[in-house]
Order: structure tokens, then C-alpha cells, then sequence
């Protein structure tokens, strides 16, 4: 276990303890615009499926549904880790919390990967933003189009949001290993992980509307 | 009804619901003007009341009373609610066409106004209707938003593309009354004017009978020279205005949506299949008629015809037009258009 | 654009102690434009009160290029056809004019330069919440500004300022580098909230309960809260018209299914709430300049705070009513109508609380105050009329007119530019410790509302008349009306430059200003003016009220 | 150093999560027609919830928080909800005679 640098408030909080209540509100505040962000994209997505039940109902039932559950199962699982990796350093467990991290980020690279297949698989199939591709030749109910649209569009957004959390946990992991981050100042690790969640959440959500229905 | 239309600057009211429409405006702005009237005042004195007399004055706490602000609360919002269901009702009625109205197909596009008429006869930027029937239009877009509006009938709806949208009125009056485009739909969203022309009984079925001739005057007192000694060229002139050919075609050289009309008569033209021919009155006329025959190298398919629309005058006027603009100087570089359009008229004026 | 107007703002660093009322003790703690004068220390600082400073420094250039394009604009209109200007210029123009005005002028006008500088003094804190997050706040504003005024070097951009599609899909304007812009600029919105919303719950000093805000701190939280949780929306829009027009995604194409009106949803979800971002901050500062200047308790403290909250969440349900010709149902239209008519309640409470205010109070008609007044009838007069667009049927008839351009311009220049303009010279000697001339401020503030009237006055009847808006070509009959506008509008830019040039000469000429020149109660005034780098020298009495004229205040709180 | 223990709320989470995936999922292979949907998102938003709650401890947070999302999630309901109903109560498209333009535009030219 590496030695740690004692850990002060900034110069304008009273202290560690405000510090951090602070952090938690902004997280929240800003995962509150994220919803947000989301939610324009899930008013258009219901919008569009009230107007096309048809076209939306094809396109769910052309996408993978075995490649999309498998990768709710692999944010679900890396969220259990992160959460328990919280727990960890908050009792002291630096190693624990570390291992734990490194498991979500991996988790995260995989959910890309798995993406990243079903992406080009819609490529082989002609299937495009905007309605572009052969697969549109064959297809050709009103909203199919806007589906496709807004299943790459919010995917995509989606997938830069595990980017994005990745690269967080991955700076909050290399605090961690250089001693910075620890059993006081946890909350900075909680902060980050509950971004991931947030992501976790939203795919909560994708899954059923791109794959299930 | 005047004086009130005449102290708000409305046109005069040319529809069945604009009467109605315009006394809820005028309660309602006669409240605004008194409230506004009223704060402005009432600060006012109280500064000069209340002035501070000396440079460390204190003053006691004051403090509103729970039952002011209830009345206060109760007060206002009852106004507002009695505004919204008087407008809503309105709204409604504006909304919903009579059973048994006339239907006209419109059809949009930048920039112009197409009408086609139960009985299959069209028409660009004119309205022919007939006074105290209800007409319904049923109204779609060719490709950006636009928004029908006749400010003298109250009357307005947005004009989509991929959907239909409709709009009623019934005018009390005969008369013209111009058509805007209310929702901006780019360079020449100014020029995107149409008329109502609302006839009386007799006129309508003489319309019916005889087409869109214009009236024997049609082209008096609109620029200089009178009906009678006005030239060709000049009859030209008020024809491309009047329908609306100057929203596309230039006369001084400048590229728009349409080739322009300087040094185009007589000139050998490039069409976009590859043929070429020269411009001379054969193929100005059938431009006309028949616009997708001869498309020029570089333009779109965009003209619509103007078979049933243009009398034979106002062919050849336009053709005429065209001739007298065969050694029009060349063009001053590539500006974008600027096109001069006089008079249309103001809403509400009888014939 | 950002850096070189600094030099007037760094250059003075008045000794705050040389005000006859203070204490005549010698400066032992510089003022926070004295610790460090360097550019670097400026363009770098996470101070809030320089951050405000060189928002307010940036947005007052906005301001003057927006102004520029609306001079213009009313000099085109002074002949019916073509008279500076071709079409497409114009259109382009009016687009610039929108954009800068909301985006980068109206928008962080208020929150983003008086609110940094004073709302944390307001709370009793030393520094925002998030100060490094502040100042990248500010960098993200001048990136996003950057782009939108790049996109009009490269062929600017044609759609007005709402970029409806499916026009703005295939215009063939810089369309996705503009929207690019204000998405950026959406950002900086967004942080500033975040971080204003953060400071209010957690940096309150001891002392300073809920019920002992000052009352612009109320306004700005709840800005601060449209700020948050309507900008993801246009964000996520604007991202898909981007993607429309750049690479042919077609969200909203009709050929492929689409539905443009979905689009005027999402953008007034956040576009209606917007007006309230730009309006909720002026009402803060009225009601500090009001209690100011009358030296009393507001009317009724919690209706003010209160309302605030509730212009804030009502605001967001009332989004449709700029869609009643749209093409939208019926029954989407009443609600929305019905909706409209609740949020104005809360402004009019507002309204008659500021008015009762001034009663029994002891009132000194200072330049801030006359302001304030033409905010009372221009406000009132342009929420009316608000009120009046929602009653629907005279809607039909007003909508995409000179009625609603008349209507929006009373509230956003009416109400916050005049706002902006008291709360300028109500903070100017917090900021520099310097006055400004009186007289000059008086004569000044009466060109800017004699000007604005008769400029947009006439807007209104042209709007019953039938004008539709964003016409470059207009019928003739019109013109009268249009030249008197456009003279309204000489006078009013009048105004503005007199004010400019004698703020420009008080930062170094101006009489010191003391510590507390209007004898103001409320927090940020118990500081030394300017105020020390962490805002007060010692642990401020908060005990007495912001509001509380009933005692004076004890010289202490400014050592 | 003690050995570290596993939190039992987040086991316990995770393991309710996970129930709840597979039911969904086998879910989607029984035929419900229109409801299969609502079931669907009705599944997802007891999962958010979980993961909100315990993984995030919202449950243990301030108040300022639990409003912050409240008031996120009460606005998104409004937009999705008012957005719906305009589409689902517009007037149906008029009867137009054979012969006239239907309203599908010409595909809109990419630049």
C-alpha cells in the first residue's frame, strides 16, 4: 500500500466534509442536464414510435438482441464492481478498490468492443444513418429512416459516454496508485462513479426501446 | 369598429371571424396600456412622495398583507384566465372549417403559392374565391415550411411539407387581399406574396365561366404611363410582377432561381439533356407553358406551368419583355438578387 | 477579442481607503484588481470577481457587435426594397443579430459578469464552488463565441435564429459551425449554473439562512436552474440539425418520415425558458435597486424569492405557445395557452411588490433607479403583451409578425437590457471604486428609453398591420412606420455609446466611491469597494439583514 | 489491514439486477403485443431505481439532491408526455381527391 499525502480542503471550503458534499451536489446537478441531454433524444425516439409503430417495431426485431443484452449484462456487472470498489476505499482498501476500477474500465472496453461489432454488422447489412444503404432499397416503411437514425445517433452518444466515464475512472485509478486518493478524500472516486452509473442507467433504458420491444 | 381598427393599425376586417378577433384585442390592449400606465404611475408618485430627505434616513418595515397578495393573485389570474377562454374559443373556430366548406388544394414552394381548385382548373399567387361561403384550404408544402397568412382575414397556419394542413375563412366582402408568407423560407421569403381575389355572386360565376383573365384594367395606374399609350415592354414589366415571374427570373443579369432574362433572347442556350437551342419566341412561349420541356444546363425543375394562367396578352408582353432586354449591359459580378417590387395592396380594399 | 479590452479594467486600482466616510487607515490588503496586475494573472485567475469582470468586459463587445447589426438592419428598412443591403445579406444579418444578441450577449448577460462577481460576496463566501470550473466556464463561452463568429467569415448563416428545419437542413449556409457555436456556448451556460447552484446550498456563510438571501441571489438560483435543465435539450437538437445539414441524417427530412415540428418542440422547450434565463436575472437586480434605492424592506421578501421559483418551473410548461399556427393539435395548443397565462401571474406579482416597495420608504432617484422605472413600464408593457399572444385566437393573427419582434424586444431590451444597464451602474463602484457622473448616467438613461420606445413602438402596429417578420422587401404603405423605427433606434444606440464613453472615463477620472456610496444593507456592500481578494477581511456580520433599514449599519464591516 | 468484506447492499443489488435482466430478456420471446413494450421499460425503471438508490446512495443523500433529480426526471415526463399527446391528437390527414401531389416531398438534396 502506498503512503499517502495528507489531503486539505481547498481554500475556499471550511472543510473536507463541505468539500465534499459540494462535489456530490454539482455530480448531481450535472447528471441531472445529462438526463436531460438524454431525454430530448428518448422525446424524439417516443415521438417517432408513436407516429411509426410499424417501422420501429422492424427495426427492433432486425437488430441483435443477443449482442445488445450481452452488453446490458456487462454494464450491469461493471457497475456492481465500481460500487463495491467505493466501498472499498472508503474502509481503507486501496488495493481492493484499485483491482476493482482496473475491472470496470475493462468492462467498459468490452462494451465498446461489442459495439463496436454491432456497428459494423449494420455497415455489411447496407444499414446507415439517414436512411442510407442498400438495406433502405428493400425497406421501405415510413420511419425506418428516423429509427436507424436515432439508434445510431443515441448509441453513439452513448458510447462516448462510456468513453468518457472510462477516462475519468482511469484518472481516478492512477490517483489512487500514486497515493492521492484514499480513505478520506473517497468521495472523489464516489463522484466518478456515480457518472458511470449514470450511463449505466441510460443503457437501462436503450435496451429495451433498440432491442427488446 | 373603425376607430379602433384605425388607433391599432389593422387592416380593415375582411373575414366572418375578424370582428370577434379584433374586440378581444382591443380589451385586451386597452387593459395592457392602463396596467403598464397604472406601475409606471404609481412609482412615480411614491418617489416623489417618499423622497429621501436626508443623507442617513432609516425607514420602517413594511410588509404585505397575506389577503392583498391572495386578492392581488386571485385578481389577476381570473383576468387572464377570462382572456384565454374567450381566445381559446376563438381558436377553435379558427381551427376546425364549417362542415360543407369549398375546398382549394395550396401547395407551396419557394417561393410561390399554387392553387388547384375543385373543378381541376390551378393557378399561381391568385385566389379566386367566392364572398360569403366558407372556404377550406388544404394546404402542403413542396420543401421548407412555409406559413399562409392573410393579415386583413385574421388568418394563419404554417404550411408543411410531408403533411397536410388546413385553414378556412369566409369573406363578408369582395375585394383583394394579399397573401404572406409568414414563416421565414429563405432569400425571397419577402416576395412570396399571393391575393385573395374575393368576388361577388355574379363575378364568381363569370369567373367560373371564363378563367383567370385579368380585368380590362388590371394593368392601369400600377406605373408610369396610363392603360391606353402603356408599351408592350412596359405592360411587360407589371405582367412579370403581378406573376411573380421576377421571384425567380432577374432582368439585370443576376443568376437566381431561374436563368435571367438579359441578353437571353436570341442567345443559343445549353439545355440540361445536352441539346441546345436559341431562345427565340417559340421557346420563350413553351418555357411558359411547358417548363419542364427545355431546362437550361445548371438550373433545377423547379418552374411550374403557367398553361391557363398567363392570357395570350401577357405572353406576348412577357415575350416582348424579354426581346427589349437582348442588349441589357453585362452583369456587375456575381451579387445576389435584388429585386424591386412596387405596390401590393393593402389588405382589404374593394374594388 | 477578448483580451485587449482589459487594459481599461486592470489599469485602475483605486485605494478604496481615500472615500471620505471610510476609516482613513492605510490599505493593508490590496484589492483584488491590485494583487497581481499581470495579463497572465487576468486571463488565468479563478477569482470570481475578475472572472465577472472580464465576462462582462467580453460580453459588452458582444453586445456592441449585436447592436451593429441591428443598426444596420433598421437602416435597410428605411426604403421598402434594397437599400444598403442584397436580401441575402439581410437575411444573414438578422440571423447574426439573433444569435449574438441571445447567445452571447442576453443569455450570460446578467448571470455570468454581476452574478460571478457578486452573488458569492452575496452568500458570504470566499469563492465559487468550482473555481477552476468557473474560469473553464469562461474559456468555453469565448471558444463557442469564436465559432459562431467564424461561421459568418465563412458564408455566415441564413436561418434566423431559431434554425428551423427543414430549411436549416439545406441551407447552404455555415449552418453546422454556427450551431457548433452555441452548443459550445450551451456548456458554459450549463457550468455557470451548476456552479451557482452548488455555491447557493453549500457556501453560505454562517448566518445566511435560505430566508436571508438577498434577493438576486434567489433570481439567479433559479436561473441558474433553467440554465441546467433546459440547455441539455437545445444541445441534443441542435446536435441533430448539425448532423442534418452537415451530413444528411435527415431527423427531421419529411422525405424520409420526419416531423420538423418535433424540432420546434425541443427547441422551445429550451428557447421559452431561455427568455427567462435572460429575464429572471434582470428582476434580481430590481429588486436590489429597488430596496437600495428606497432604503427599505422589499414589500413582500418571500412572494420575490418565491416567485422566482415559480417563474423558473412554470416556465418550462409553456414551451407550445409559440406553436398555436404550427401545426400542432388543438388540445396541445389550449394547454399549452392555459399554461402561459400561470407563469405571467408571477411576474405580475413581482411587479407590484417592487412598485409597493418605494412606499414609505425614502427614495433617492439615482441614475439606477431610472432605470429601473423604464424597466417597470417596458416590462410590464411587453408581458402583457405576452400575456396577450397566449390568448389564442389574437395569436393567430400576431404570430411571425413585428407584433411578436415589438413584443420580445420590450422584454429581453426593455427588461434585461435596462436591468443590465441599473445593475451597471448600481456594482460600478463595487467593482472599480469609482462613481460614475450622475447627470451624465440621468440624461443617458433617458436617451435609452425615449430611444427604445419610439424605436419599437411602432413595431407593434406594424404587427397588427400585417408586417410579417424577417421581410427584406416590404409593401410601401409600411414605410412611415419603418423610418420612425429606425430614428428610435439612432437615439437608443445614442444612449448606449454616451454611456459607454463616460464608463470608460470614470474608471480612471471617476470621484472614489467608498465602501458602501449608495448605503446599501446588503452583503456585498460590507466589504471595502473594490473588495479584497477573498471578499471580506474579516468574518462579516451577517446578523443584521440584507433588507433591515430599520438601524444603520455599523462601521466595522467595512475594515 | 483486515481482509475487506463485501458490502452486502451492493451484492444484493447486483444480484436483483441481474434476475431482472434475464427476465426481461426472456420476456421479449413471449409474445405480449402492445404491452410488451410497456412491460419492457416497466423492468428498466425498477432496475434504474435500484441502481439509482443503492449504487448511487441517493437513498442516504441530502434532499437538495433527491429534488435535483426529481425535478429532472418530472421535466422529462412533461416533455415526452406533451410532445406525445401532439402527435397523438392531431386532426387526421384530409381526404385528398385522386390526382393531386400526396404530401411525401421530393427527398431533400444533400448539399
Amino acid at each position: 500500500m502506498s503512503s499517502s499525502i495528507p489531503i486539505r480542503p481547498a481554500e475556499h471550503f471550511e472543510n473536507l466534509e463541505r468539500q465534499a458534499h459540494a462535489a456530490r451536489l454539482g455530480m448531481w446537478v450535472f447528471l441531472a442536464t445529462e438526463v436531460l441531454l438524454f431525454g430530448a433524444a428518448f422525446a424524439l425516439f417516443a415521438t417517432y414510435q408513436v407516429q411509426f409503430p410499424h417501422a420501429f417495431k422492424l427495426g427492433v426485431e432486425h437488430n441483435t438482441k443477443v449482442l445488445g443484452s450481452l452488453n446490458t449484462g456487462v454494464l450491469l456487472l461493471s457497475s456492481t464492481l465500481v460500487a463495491t470498489g467505493v466501498h472499498a476505499l472508503r474502509a481503507g482498501h486501496r488495493k481492493v478498490a484499485s483491482w476493482l476500477v482496473t475491472a470496470t474500465i475493462g468492462l467498459g472496453l468490452v462494451f465498446l468492443v461489442i459495439k463496436g461489432i454491432e456497428y459494423g454488422k449494420h455497415f455489411d447489412e447496407g444499414i446507415y444513418p439517414g436512411g442510407a444503404g442498400h438495406w433502405f432499397a428493400e425497406h421501405h416503411d415510413r420511419g425506418l429512416a428516423e429509427f436507424w437514425t436515432l439508434y445510431f445517433g443515441m448509441t453513439a452518444l452513448h458510447a462516448i459516454h462510456v468513453t468518457i466515464g472510462a477516462c475519468v475512472l482511469g484518472a481516478l485509478l492512477s490517483s489512487i496508485l500514486r497515493g492521492r486518493l484514499g480513505q478520506e478524500n473517497a468521495h472523489r472516486l464516489e463522484v466518478g462513479a456515480i457518472y458511470w452509473h449514470l450511463v449505466d442507467v441510460i443503457w437501462i433504458f436503450l435496451w429495451p426501446l433498440f432491442y427488446l420491444a | 369598429m373603425d376607430i379602433l381598427r384605425a388607433i391599432l393599425a389593422l387592416p380593415s376586417g375582411g373575414s366572418t371571424v375578424a370582428d370577434r378577433i379584433d374586440l378581444l384585442h382591443g380589451f385586451v390592449i386597452t387593459v395592457t396600456m392602463l396596467v403598464s400606465t397604472f406601475v409606471f404611475v404609481t412609482a412615480a408618485w411614491f418617489t416623489a412622495r417618499y423622497h429621501r430627505k436626508q443623507d442617513d434616513q432609516l425607514t420602517e418595515n413594511v410588509s404585505a398583507t397575506r389577503g392583498g397578495e391572495a386578492v392581488l393573485i386571485v385578481g389577476i389570474l381570473s383576468m387572464f384566465l377570462l382572456w384565454w377562454v374567450i381566445g381559446f374559443r376563438q381558436y377553435v373556430e379558427v381551427r376546425d372549417p364549417p362542415e360543407g366548406s369549398e375546398v382549394v388544394y395550396v401547395d407551396a414552394k419557394q417561393w410561390m403559392w399554387k392553387f388547384a381548385y375543385a373543378d381541376g382548373r390551378v393557378s399561381n399567387d391568385a385566389l379566386t374565391v367566392p364572398v360569403g361561403r366558407p372556404i377550406k384550404l388544404v394546404m402542403t408544402s413542396r420543401d421548407v415550411i412555409h406559413s399562409f397568412y392573410v393579415p386583413g382575414f385574421r388568418v394563419k397556419q404554417d404550411v408543411l411539407p410531408g403533411r397536410y394542413t388546413t385553414l378556412w375563412f369566409e369573406v363578408k366582402e369582395p375585394g383583394t387581399y394579399p397573401i404572406w408568407c409568414a414563416e421565414y423560407c429563405g432569400v425571397s421569403h419577402s416576395l412570396m406574396r399571393g391575393e385573395v381575389r374575393a368576388l361577388g355572386a355574379d363575378d364568381y360565376a363569370r369567373w367560373k365561366r371564363q378563367g383567370d383573365r385579368p380585368p380590362p384594367d388590371a394593368d392601369c395606374g400600377r406605373g408610369p404611363g396610363s392603360c391606353g399609350d402603356t408599351s408592350l415592354v412596359e405592360q411587360g414589366r407589371l405582367v412579370a410582377e403581378r406573376r411573380q415571374c421576377v421571384a425567380c427570373h432577374t432582368l439585370d443579369g443576376q443568376k437566381h432561381i431561374g436563368p435571367t432574362w438579359a441578353r437571353l433572347y436570341g442567345s443559343e442556350r445549353v439545355l440540361a439533356d445536352g441539346r441546345r437551342v436559341i431562345a427565340d419566341e417559340g421557346y420563350l412561349t413553351r418555357s411558359m407553358m411547358e417548363p419542364t420541356a427545355d431546362v437550361v444546363a445548371g438550373y433545377r425543375e423547379v418552374m411550374p406551368s403557367y398553361r391557363g394562367t398567363l392570357t395570350a396578352g401577357e405572353t406576348s408582353a412577357l415575350v416582348e419583355l424579354i426581346r427589349s432586354l437582348r442588349d441589357a449591359p453585362a452583369p456587375s459580378g456575381i451579387t445576389l438578387p435584388r429585386l424591386e417590387v412596387t405596390a401590393a395592396s393593402d389588405g382589404g380594399t374593394s374594388p | 477579442m477578448s483580451t485587449t479590452p482589459l487594459a481599461p479594467a486592470a489599469s485602475p486600482a483605486p485605494e478604496a481607503s481615500h472615500a471620505p466616510g471610510a476609516s482613513p487607515r492605510p490599505v493593508a490588503h490590496p484589492s483584488y484588481l491590485g494583487v497581481d496586475t499581470t495579463l497572465r494573472s487576468w486571463l488565468l485567475t479563478t477569482d470570481h470577481k475578475r472572472i465577472g469582470v472580464l465576462y462582462l468586459v467580453t460580453l459588452l463587445a458582444t453586445m456592441a457587435l449585436g447592436g451593429f447589426f441591428a443598426l444596420a438592419l433598421r437602416i435597410e428598412h428605411l426604403t421598402p426594397n434594397a437599400t444598403i443591403v442584397s436580401a441575402m445579406t439581410y437575411n444573414r444579418m438578422f440571423t447574426l443579430h439573433g444569435v449574438i444578441m441571445v447567445w452571447l450577449f442576453l443569455i450570460p448577460s446578467i448571470p455570468s459578469s454581476f452574478g460571478n462577481f457578486v452573488l458569492p460576496m452575496m452568500v458570504g463566501a470566499k469563492d465559487v464552488a468550482f473555481p477552476r470550473l468557473n474560469l473553464l466556464s469562461y474559456w468555453i463561452f469565448v471558444a463557442g463565441s469564436i465559432l459562431v463568429l467564424l461561421s459568418t467569415g465563412i458564408g455566415g448563416i441564413d436561418t434566423g435564429w431559431t434554425f428551423y428545419p427543414p430549411y436549416s437542413s439545406i441551407s447552404a449556409t455555415a449552418v453546422p459551425l454556427a450551431l457548433l457555436g452555441v452548443f459550445i456556448i450551451g456548456f458554459s451556460t450549463i457550468l455557470t449554473g451548476l456552479n451557482f447552484i452548488v455555491t447557493t446550498h453549500t457556501m453560505r456563510a454562517k448566518g445566511v439562512g435560505w430566508m436571508r438571501l438577498p434577493l438576486f441571489v434567489w433570481s439567479i438560483y433559479a436561473t441558474s436552474i433553467i440554465q441546467v435543465l433546459a440547455t441539455p435539450v437545445l444541445g441534443m437538437v441542435l446536435l441533430f440539425v448539425v448532423v442534418d445539414n452537415g451530413l444528411g441524417w435527415g431527423l427531421f427530412d419529411p422525405a424520409r418520415g420526419g416531423d420538423p415540428v418535433l424540432y420546434q418542440h425541443l427547441f422551445w422547450f429550451y428557447s421559452h425558458p431561455a427568455v427567462y434565463i435572460m429575464v429572471l436575472p434582470g428582476m434580481g437586480v430590481v429588486s436590489e435597486v429597488v430596496a437600495s434605492y428606497a432604503r427599505k424592506n422589499p414589500f413582500s421578501y418571500k412572494a420575490i424569492a418565491y416567485s422566482s421559483l415559480g417563474i423558473a418551473f412554470v416556465g418550462f410548461l409553456t414551451w407550445g405557445h409559440h406553436m398555436f399556427v404550427a401545426g400542432m393539435s388543438k388540445f396541445d395548443a389550449g394547454a399549452f395557452g392555459v399554461l402561459s397565462m400561470l407563469v405571467a401571474v408571477f411576474s405580475a406579482i413581482k411587479v407590484f411588490n417592487w412598485t409597493w416597495t418605494l412606499k414609505r420608504g425614502a427614495v433617492a432617484l439615482k441614475t439606477p433607479l431610472l432605470y429601473i422605472f423604464a424597466f417597470l413600464f417596458l416590462f410590464v408593457f411587453g408581458g402583457m403583451t405576452g400575456v396577450a399572444t397566449a390568448s389564442m385566437s389574437l395569436d393567430v393573427h400576431w404570430h411571425d409578425t413585428y407584433f411578436i419582434v415589438a413584443h420580445f424586444h420590450f422584454i429581453m431590451v426593455g427588461g434585461t437590457l435596462t436591468a443590465f444597464l441599473a445593475g451597471l451602474h448600481y456594482w460600478f463602484p463595487k467593482m472599480c471604486g469609482r462613481m460614475y457622473p450622475e447627470r451624465l448616467g440621468m440624461l443617458s438613461a433617458a436617451l435609452v428609453f425615449a430611444g427604445f420606445f419610439v424605436t419599437f413602438f411602432p413595431q407593434f402596429l406594424l404587427g397588427n398591420a400585417g408586417m410579417p417578420r424577417r421581410y427584406f422587401n416590404y409593401p410601401p404603405q409600411f414605410q412611415v412606420l419603418h423610418i420612425v423605427s429606425t430614428v428610435g433606434s439612432w437615439v437608443l444606440a445614442a444612449g448606449l455609446i454616451l454611456t459607454a464613453f463616460y464608463f470608460l472615463w470614470s474608471l480612471r477620472w471617476g470621484a472614489p466611491a467608498g465602501p458602501n456610496p449608495w448605503g446599501s444593507r446588503s452583503f456585498e456592500w460590507r466589504t471595502a469597494s473594490p473588495p479584497p481578494k477573498h471578499n471580506f477581511r474579516r468574518e462579516p456580520p451577517f446578523e443584521i439583514d440584507p433588507y433591515d433599514y430599520t438601524q444603520p449599519l455599523p462601521d466595522e464591516v467595512y475594515q | 489491514m483486515s481482509s475487506f468484506a463485501l458490502p452486502k447492499t451492493v451484492v444484493r443489488t447486483g444480484l436483483a439486477l441481474f434476475v431482472l435482466w434475464a427476465a426481461s430478456f426472456g420476456l421479449s420471446y413471449v409474445h405480449l403485443g402492445s404491452a410488451s413494450l410497456l412491460v419492457a421499460l416497466a423492468i428498466a425503471a425498477v432496475k434504474a431505481a435500484l441502481v439509482v438508490m443503492f449504487f448511487m446512495e441517493l437513498l442516504h443523500e441530502s434532499l437538495s439532491m433527491k429534488l435535483t433529480l426529481a425535478a429532472a426526471g418530472g421535466l422529462l415526463a412533461i416533455l415526452i408526455g406533451l410532445m406525445i399527446a401532439d402527435a397523438a391528437t392531431r386532426e387526421p390527414p384530409p381526404l385528398v381527391p385522386p390526382g393531386y401531389p400526396a404530401p411525401d416531398v421530393a427527398k431533400i438534396p444533400s448539399r
